[in-house]
């Protein structure tokens, strides 16, 4: 038979009809839907085994215990550990985000070491008499902290400079309080540790002294809403009810209000009070009302090896000569407390100080000095976390590297040993065998979520049990308790970084600030700003929210930029008018220019930009 | 959309509705369908001149469409319900048998100065259609129909062996902007072509001697007062001269009097074209 | 040069001039075109819709522009199936008018959706429970069936017919146009409608939530009826514009008042029926919900002003202008008439649209304000200039007014009869 | 109907929120966003463009100065279980009810991105992608891989954590046990609650204690005359805080600027 094209078109055609009669064609459009679904561009979540890994977070002092579901080994989420005796199995919004900080786009990538130690070792043979170099350790406590004072002991005019600790040093014990004031405290917005304190909220009354409704006043069981800066004035009429009609003039209450309340505090104790900034005066009204002992205790001292005790004392920056430092070390690799710049600068030495900060990114002090050496960031870094304010017992827990850092990351602890010419050695473990050397206290390991007593277990055990996720806790064997009314145990007058309250209102600087931002972390997670932009929960870092009133006065309308303007300097900022800041206040979410002017309790003024 | 797709499922809302939307597909489909099928027969049966001349008909003003026997007032008013085919038209039948027969005084009619010999018939799309001995037509264009072409730029005219029919094209002539279609007054073969210069266009053969549509006799002067009638409205619609330039003849060539007239609206007015 | 594509008789503007008149449109619709692919190519975030304003100008001008291009459908259908032979004079521009519009509102849809290449998913997966799908086909299908309609109007231009091909499908396709005006009208029905139903099944939007019958909403039947009241008041309007702009008559008067007494007639109906359900819905649908009627009307600015002007200044009175015979003879009421109840529609649609979302439905939620960025608004022109072009481009080559060329004739003889009298 | 095809038990699960235990502490929002591979917000986002599948917003009662009082509410899909407002309107079936857990499911990879069920939701829960998802350098190497990530131009909202529902379905499965376990599947922002204040669980099992807090008398649901039964529960002694849940009060005249 003979073929010709007509047959053969005839026969497509008749083929491709046929086809159509079958699912095969709409099947393919319908795949088509899912291939169109793969955008390109998106990118795939890596797949492999999903494992569990315990670590401690090292945002905060606070350490809450972590569980991080890895996959492959890469942490994806972290969550807190149940049954944990602090932490209580919560985590706040920062830490639920710290497995992204490794890869937070204004990460420290580089930096130039080798310079820096030339520069060091430049300085140090120039430090004359009565100048210095000196460590800043904004989180003191750890290992480091202590290869640190071994380093600066071991140097000529070594100092090492921390800062003060909060409360003259003693610890919250919480579970026992039934009355908590707080002037001004952020006890449910990042004091302490967030799931100790929720798990204790349910025992105490909680009375908030604040000017304005801050998240904590909102949830306490009263608020009062004083008149900005009277939270002093305040806690000695309720120490000396004899003041009080001249504390109801400073703070807008009652005279009943304020007696009313310094019988609540005596009549359903033990009380404590809780200020913002360690108020000299809140801390004597705990002594008056017998807090120490009960609320207020002295924690005992997380042991040490031997050999460290022949170290540099721990002195604060106030108490440095100004001008008088050549060498300045400054860790911030884990977040601590936080000096104005403005207050660190005038320390440093007129010609050519060096400052070395060690840091994750360039929003710190790295702005400030000359080298700034890249260093791990969690959860890549390895570091103990000193105990807790909130933690009556003595604690030690390892932050455990999940995530291996970058090459070229500076360890902060051996640099400034070998500046010092010590041998920083493996100072964790050594610590962590003087711990078990003590045989006191129990561990608590997070996998199994059961508690060891400490002589139970053997040297190397316990390491491992560190570094796979436990906290030790000390115990409470010798609780330092004070008595009423001793007066030479109670902490003086607290030096302090920061202006003090009782900077007296001024024309200068008519405003006072407040930080909204539960902890002043230099940077978060892209994933924060994602929280401060999508809602009004926060504000965004550097922003500032006043009274209408208090904005036109400065003269500033609506949402708009601004000058934040302190004694130490100035800085852009964003600014928000709000009704609900009382006048004479500025509400500040802070970022790193703010702190770089800005303490607790500053006063300011707006200035429109 | 398809019962093997995802998310089809058999409850009545799926089959009302795809049910709805299948009809409307099939009979927007069959529509287009049908007239193309229409159409391919009509192109294969030569329609499509029957058709132009049916829709250009059809889009005349009501006034043009009047039938024959309003021109010579037997009817007031009566629009041509055949395009102007009155082959097929009974009442032409009726109202031809009726009448009585033409008495020819004279060998032409001379309306304005134009000149209509009445041994022919008459189109009313100004083309006249004269027997010829050898059983053939002279087709050719009246007095007025030259006039208003004058000296045709251009003339297009069929090749000889080709065919034309009744009402369809005979043949083009440009003048000025105008693209004017003359109408064929009978069905029949192409024989022969003239031209503007010659006394016809076209020498054709017939189908049947039956030109009972065309005009002729008493039916002339009428016809023709009536299109000088809408030569006047389509010039002056053109905003040409109210009057005809030379006090009521037209001249030779009409055109050259109205250079700003379109003279394309006139033509196609006048030559019964849309 | 385009001489030979204009329609024998009647007069178009020279090359030159409407060159001149096309070429703001068409920069305008570059301009338009520049946001649309904005928008597209970098996503939505051109534009300042978000979360809470999902919906914006782009779907009030899609709901306001179909409304108004309903005169195709219903020309058609008092035209093709209740033989009102008087609107054949405007069957071809209505037709014209109902392309741009529902093409128009096809394109502003495809730039706002988020995913435009999948829009045939609604065809795959359809949701036969979603007034959105109904939307969807009825639109789609009735785009094409008003592509059916519009081909015989190109076809019929006087250079295209003369190739007999499109000759002889023009008059075939011609022959068959009812049934495609009977398609039509039923699509319509149910597009018309279900835009309507769009907002009126909202039950989480009490503002837009109305009761009905079966599984249509009130506004259902309203926007069948609203539309079919605005279609001829649109067609008229532009016919209108279309004379003075081009300074020719082209349709005859009672065509025109046709189409006003049309569109008084169902816009009476209308403002009846709406007066009627938003009694219902203020003192029954919207409590029951939750929300008393009245606080919806304390949010600044739309106060109660807005369903005043809505239902009263701009559906009552140009239904009363409308229907008195004296009025509508003047063309200056029947005009201002035809636009008072276009406006009336398209505020209409501007409630359902932006005032549904501007009001808050959570006692913590803030009242809701959206500008237009000016991607949006270039979108917007887009379609307007991309209309006006089709359009200017039908009336110049395609016979929108068959009766042009004979009223043309007739204003001649007007002129003319004096002289005419005085000859014969 | 193939006896195979049923679900062995049908669930509706549910949710309470204890409005006097939230401190607005924002953890929810962030362990949502983490479980869930939402992208860090792109720098045009503002609170009306981001994509916040459980949002805390601030509630006040109207009051100034000291007689003023605020309560954190946090708002994610109300799960409606009765005409689910967002499904009958999706012109292409992208969201559904899962008829055996009563969790609305939005399928973003069917997503036309027509923000009708947006219109369509009283309680803004549902979130659209206004930019092409972007994570920082290496972070994405963070992304969970029981979740896809979405493209531009979707819509999506809260599913109850649905990669984790998948997750414990397997748990239970590898257990031989053919039902999750109370307790077994909780969604991220439940597990992330430092204070407890968001409870998961099954409203069908009385003893759960969602169940629990929806018969307390203190507990109440946000526009609950709408009709549309929705499953998240909230619960405050404070009687001014109960009135979130009913229709906007008409406006005195000033507006939240921080909003």
């Amino acid at each position: 038979m003979q073929r010709t094209r007509r047959d053969i078109l005839l026969f497509m055609g008749g083929g491709a009809a046929g086809a159509m009669l079958t699912p095969a064609p709409w099947r393919l459009v319908t795949d088509a839907a899912i291939w169109s679904e793969n955008w390109p561009g998106i990118p795939r979540p890596a797949r492999g085994e999903i494992t569990a890994r315990y670590t401690n977070c090292a945002l905060c002092p606070a350490g809450c215990a972590v569980r991080a579901r890895c996959v492959a080994g890469q942490p994806v989420s972290l969550a807190g550990v149940a049954g944990n005796p602090l932490s209580q199995g919560a985590l706040c919004a920062f830490g639920l985000t710290g497995h992204q900080l490794p890869y937070h786009p204004q990460r420290l990538k580089q930096g130039t070491p080798e310079e820096a130690a030339a520069a060091v070792r430049g300085a140090m043979a120039k430090c004359g008499a009565g100048e210095s170099v000196a460590v800043l350790d904004l989180a003191p406590g750890r290992a480091a902290s202590w290869t640190y004072r071994r380093a600066m002991a071991a140097v000529a005019n070594g100092v090492y400079l921390a800062p003060p600790p909060p409360l003259g040093g003693a610890a919250v014990n919480l579970a026992k309080a039934r009355t908590v004031l707080s002037l001004g405290a952020p006890l449910l917005d990042g004091w302490g540790t967030p799931g100790n304190v929720h798990a204790a909220r349910a025992n105490f009354r909680l009375i908030q002294a604040e000017p304005w409704e801050s998240r904590t006043a909102a949830l306490a069981d009263e608020w009062l809403p004083i008149r900005p800066g009277s939270e002093a004035a305040l806690a000695l009429a309720l120490k000396d009810p004899k003041t009080a009609p001249s504390a109801a003039q400073a703070t807008g209450l009652t005279e009943k209000q304020i007696l009313d309340l310094a019988n609540e505090l005596t009549a359903n104790g033990p009380a404590l009070v809780l200020s913002a900034d360690d108020l000299p005066e809140a801390l004597a009204l705990n002594h008056a009302l017998g807090a120490w002992g009960q609320t207020l205790v002295a924690r005992p001292e997380v042991p040490v090896p031997d050999a460290w005790k022949k170290a540099a004392p721990e002195r604060v920056v106030a108490s440095v000569p100004d001008n008088s430092i050549r060498v300045l070390f400054i860790d911030e690799s884990v977040p601590g407390s936080h000096i104005p710049w403005g207050a660190i600068e005038k320390k440093l030495v007129r010609d050519n100080p060096v400052v070395v900060a060690f840091a994750w990114t360039l929003e710190g002090y790295g702005r400030h000095a000359q080298f700034t050496l890249p260093t791990a960031v969690y959860p890549e870094l390895t570091s103990d976390i000193p105990p807790a304010i909130d933690s009556p017992a003595a604690t030690f827990r390892i932050s455990v590297s999940l995530v291996a850092p970058p090459a070229g990351m500076a360890d902060p602890s051996a640099f400034i040993a070998k500046a010092a010419g010590i041998d920083a050695g493996n100072a964790l473990q050594e610590r962590a065998d003087a711990i078990h050397k003590s045989g006191r206290g129990t561990l608590f390991t997070y996998a199994d979520g059961k508690s060891t007593p400490l002589k139970d277990i053997k040297p190397d055990a316990f390491w491992k049990s560190l570094n796979e996720g436990a906290t030790w806790l000390g115990g409470a064997e010798e609780p330092l308790t004070r008595r009423r009314g001793d007066a030479e145990e109670i902490p003086g007058e607290l030096p302090s970084e920061a202006p003090r309250l009782r900077v007296s209102a001024s024309d200068t600087f008519p405003l006072l600030v407040a930080f909204t931002t539960p902890t002043p972390a230099t940077l978060s997670s892209p994933l924060m700003s994602k929280l401060y932009q999508d809602s009004d929960l926060r504000m965004a870092p550097n922003t500032a929210a006043l009274h209408p009133d208090t904005a036109r006065a400065s003269g500033i309308t609506g949402a708009s930029r601004a000058v934040l303007e302190t004694q130490y300097g100035r800085c852009a900022i964003g600014v928000i008018p709000d009704e609900s800041v009382p006048p004479g206040m500025l509400e500040v979410a802070a970022g790193p220019e703010i702190l770089d002017i800005c303490g607790a309790f500053t006063r300011a003024k707006v200035v429109a930009a | 959309m398809l019962p093997w797709n995802y998310g089809f499922h058999w409850t009545a809302g799926t089959m009302i509705f795809m049910g709805a939307f299948y009809t409307v597909v099939v009979i927007v489909a069959s529509t287009l369908v049908n007239a193309a099928l229409r159409s391919r027969r009509a192109l294969r049966t030569r329609q499509a001149e029957r058709i132009r001349w049916a829709e250009d008909f059809h889009d005349l003003p009501a006034r043009d469409r009047q039938c024959r026997h309003v021109l010579t007032g037997e009817f007031g008013y009566r629009e041509c319900p055949n395009a102007f085919d009155c082959r097929q038209c009974e009442t032409h039948a009726k109202l031809v048998a009726s009448a009585a027969p033409d008495r020819i005084s004279e060998p032409e009619e001379d309306i304005f100065g134009m000149a209509f010999p009445l041994d022919r018939v008459y189109h009313r799309g100004h083309t006249w259609v004269h027997s010829e001995p050898d059983g053939t037509v002279t087709v050719g264009l009246d007095d007025l129909g030259r006039r208003l072409l004058g000296e045709p730029d251009r003339v297009d005219l069929p090749q000889p062996g080709g065919r034309v029919s009744v009402n369809g094209t005979a043949w083009h002539a440009h003048k000025r902007n105008a693209d004017v279609r003359i109408l064929s007054p009978v069905d029949g073969e192409i024989v022969a072509t003239g031209g503007p210069d010659a006394p016809w266009y076209l020498r054709i053969r017939p189908d049947r001697m039956d030109f009972r549509n065309l005009l002729g006799g008493h039916e002339i002067r009428p016809w023709v007062m009536r299109e000088m009638e809408r030569l006047q409205l389509a010039l002056s619609a053109e905003g040409a001269a109210p009057t005809l330039a030379d006090g009521g003849v037209p001249v030779q060539d009409i055109a050259a009097v109205y250079p700003q007239a379109d003279w394309d609206a006139v033509c196609g007015e006048m030559f019964l074209e849309a | 040069m385009d001489r030979e594509f204009i329609t024998r008789g009647v007069k178009r503007c020279s090359g030159g001039k409407f060159l001149l008149w096309i070429l703001p449109w068409v920069a305008m619709l570059i301009f338009g075109l520049y946001s649309a692919g904005l928008c597209l190519v970098k996503g939505l975030n051109q534009t300042n819709m978000d979360n809470r304003f999902a919906f914006g100008l782009w779907i009030f001008l899609d709901l306001t522009v179909i409304a108004l291009g309903a005169g195709a459908f219903f020309t058609g259908f008092l035209l093709y199936i209740l033989k009102m032979k008087e609107l054949r004079a405007v069957i071809n521009s209505a037709v014209v008018i109902g392309v741009v519009c529902y093409s128009g509102a096809m394109c502003a849809l495809a730039v706002d959706v988020g995913q435009p290449l999948r829009f045939w998913f609604t065809f795959w997966y359809p949701n036969v429970h979603s007034m959105l799908t109904e939307v969807t086909f009825c639109i789609t299908c009735y785009l094409t069936v008003l592509m059916i309609e519009y081909l015989p109007i190109v076809l019929k231009n006087r250079k295209l017919r003369d190739v007999p091909e499109f000759l002889v499908f023009e008059h075939e396709l011609h022959k068959l146009i009812y049934v495609l005006a009977g398609v039509g009208t039923f699509l319509s029905f149910f597009h018309q409608g279900s835009l309507g139903g769009l907002y009126g099944v909202l039950r989480g939007r009490p503002f837009a939530f109305r009761e009905g019958l079966a599984i249509w909403p009130s506004t259902f039947f309203l926007f069948i009826l609203s539309a079919a009241a605005v279609g001829p008041s649109f067609v008229l309007l532009t016919t209108w514009l279309v004379e003075k702009i081009s300074k020719k008559r082209l349709v005859r008067p009672e065509a025109m008042q046709m189409l006003g007494r049309i569109s008084g007639l169902l816009l009476a109906v209308y403002v009846l029926l709406k007066t009627i359900d938003t009694l219902v819905w203020i003192n029954r649908t919207s409590p029951g919900n939750g929300f008393p009627a009245a606080q919806y009307y304390a949010w600044h600015p739309f106060g109660t002003w807005i369903l005043f002007t809505e239902i009263a200044l701009l559906g009552m009175v140009p239904a009363l202008i409308l229907l008195t015979p004296k009025l509508r003879a003047r063309t200056g009421w029947l005009v201002s008439a035809a636009a008072m109840a276009c406006c009336g529609v398209a505020l209409n649609r501007f409630v359902q649209t932006v005032q549904t979302l501007a009001v808050p439905t959570l006692s913590f939620d803030k009242f809701m304000t959206y500008t237009p960025s000016w991607q949006e608004v270039g979108t917007f022109l887009a379609v307007l200039a991309y209309g006006v072009l089709v359009y200017s481009f039908s009336f110049r080559y395609f016979q929108l007014f068959p009766d042009e060329r004979e009223l043309k004739l007739e204003v001649a003889q007007v002129e003319e009869e004096p002289a005419l009298v005085g000859r014969y | 109907m193939i006896a195979a095809n049923k679900p062995n038990k049908i669930a509706r699960y549910g949710m309470s929120i204890d409005l006097d235990r939230c401190t607005g502490c924002g953890a929810c929002m962030v362990a949502c966003a983490v479980e869930n591979n939402v992208p860090p917000a792109h720098e045009g986002a503002t609170a009306r463009k981001g994509i916040t599948w459980i949002r805390v917003f601030k509630v006040d009662n109207g009051e100034e100065g000291p007689a003023r009082r605020s309560v954190f509410v946090p708002v994610l899909c109300q799960q409606c279980g009765e005409d689910t407002p967002c499904v009958h309107v999706c012109p292409q079936q992208a969201v559904e009810v899962d008829p055996a857990t009563g969790i609305v499911g939005q399928m973003p990879e069917r997503c036309l991105g027509c923000r009708y069920c947006m219109a369509a939701c009283p309680y803004h829960a549902r979130f659209f992608n206004w930019w092409d998802p972007q994570w920082p350098a290496g972070m994405e190497k963070t992304l969970n891989p029981d979740v896809a990530p979405r493209m531009r131009g979707v819509v999506e909202k809260c599913n109850f954590c649905h990669g984790r529902w998948h997750a414990a379905k397997e748990r239970a499965a590898a257990a031989g046990k053919s039902e999750i376990e109370a307790g077994a599947y909780v969604p991220a922002c439940v597990e992330s609650c430092p204070t407890g204040a968001i409870r998961f669980g099954d409203l069908k099992d009385a003893a759960s204690e969602p169940a629990v807090a929806a018969k307390d008398a203190h507990s109440f649901r946000l526009l609950e005359k709408l009709g549309t039964e929705p499953k998240i529960y909230y619960h405050s002694k404070r009687d001014w805080v109960r009135q979130v849940a009913a229709a906007p009060k008409p406006p005195n005249g000033k507006e939240n600027a921080r909003g």
